[in-house]
């Protein structure tokens, strides 16, 4: 399932909800980013006042769905959710929720790290950063692309 | 056709979305990105550097050598960082 | 922290409270393992009704805090947390729950994937399942010995 | 010194914690194990494959030579499963 949002989200009932009554169920892998308060401005640390996250509605359902039935397909699942927020979040507020339930954990383990290293690189979300500085887009980083090549075959980025 | 900017891109440019007639000489993508940077300074200084500008065409991404037709929807971005 | 206890636990206000207050953390991954209804007996599925798990309350809680401080001295967490259950659960119940926060999401996927191999190997923890047709101890498996060997280096182990 | 059985050993020998006093001609682990078989047929029957009984001396999981005193404290028991 996908949820793409600006309010917050209750990791616990959305557990709680995602394994109700599936008692094939052995182990349920789930990832919470958060806003972290240091961030780096050439080369140096800076506070964190606010991060905006802008997306493109009508491509980010999607695309994120597209994500998750790469993972179904990959491994035996018994349930996965995304959740994504946009819009202006403070240090220590909930970015992203990821879970996998599986009968058994390494499935649950691997397809959870695969949609988070795929999300970083292919869901179309974009972060400004705020600081007492001012403004800055974040760059993307050549370690999620490398982290997202680890999976290998990445049907989208095929043709660039 | 619908063209839409996200993120810096969109700052530059200074709109978000717009509507253009695919225009005579514009086959693909690259050709589209071409038309755009000769339509004023925004758009020149958000294309400067067209190699880090990554494009979806009816919400896939494409290579700049993708074909256009007059009813897509067309958006520009810098590379994702959400997650 | 280490939990090992015969009541259920609250993984919201666990995930809470592991978080509250540090904004370095930018990623917090979690594992929680429940009882599945079907398991193999003899090569045949069968229903469990329960299972009880019996440990040595005395080694436990040690080798526990020996696995976590194993996995802080690998991976640079922020946070990390094990609660191990006993006692009679049946299908869909929690029975435990491994969670490692860090600035960033790699090295809390490695730390909780290591954490529940070594949990796995090294925890005093035996299971015995119950089904229509009796009781029967659960066997260790090789894949979790496969699974804990990834890590290389199992200090208690390596007199064996 | 006290002895601790696990699961199945436990419930084959029928006691789930003992005190024993050490015998003069048990060194190690594997002495104990020795020992205790020939204690009953319930230990006979528990420590029947001794090579799937694991060891702790004094929480520490230990190989069968591991020295014992008579202060130690000792567990057997199958394989752990937990998790």
């Amino acid at each position: 399932m996908i949820k793409v949002q600006q309010d917050n989200f209750d990791v616990g009932a959305e557990l709680a909800d995602l394994t109700a009554g599936n008692y094939g169920i052995g182990g349920v892998v789930s990832f919470v980013g958060l806003v972290r308060d240091l961030i780096d401005v050439d080369g140096r640390d800076a506070a964190l006042r606010a991060m905006t996250l802008e997306h493109y509605p009508a491509m980010t359902e999607k695309k994120l769905a597209e994500i998750e039935a790469e993972a179904r397909s990959r491994w035996p699942l018994e349930a996965s959710l995304i959740i994504h927020r946009y819009g202006r979040l403070e240090p220590g507020e909930q970015i992203v929720f990821v879970a996998c339930a599986a009968a058994h954990r390494q499935a649950a383990f691997d397809a959870c790290n695969f949609l988070m290293d795929w999300l970083k690189t292919d869901a179309p979300f974009w972060k400004l950063e705020e600081t007492d500085a001012g403004e800055g887009w974040v760059d993307s980083r050549e370690s999620d692309d490398e982290a997202a090549a680890r999976w290998q075959i990445k049907p989208d980025r095929a043709a660039e | 056709m619908k063209v839409l900017y996200f993120a810096w891109l969109r700052q530059r440019i200074g709109v978000a979305m717009e509507e253009i007639e695919l225009p005579d000489d514009v086959d693909d993508v690259g050709d589209l990105v071409g038309w755009l940077t000769a339509k004023g300074p925004g758009y020149a200084k958000g294309f400067a550097e067209p190699q880090v500008i990554r494009a979806a065409v009816n919400f896939e991404y494409v290579p700049f050598d993708h074909k256009l037709s007059n009813t897509d929807e067309v958006a520009f971005f810098p590379p994702v960082t959400g997650g």
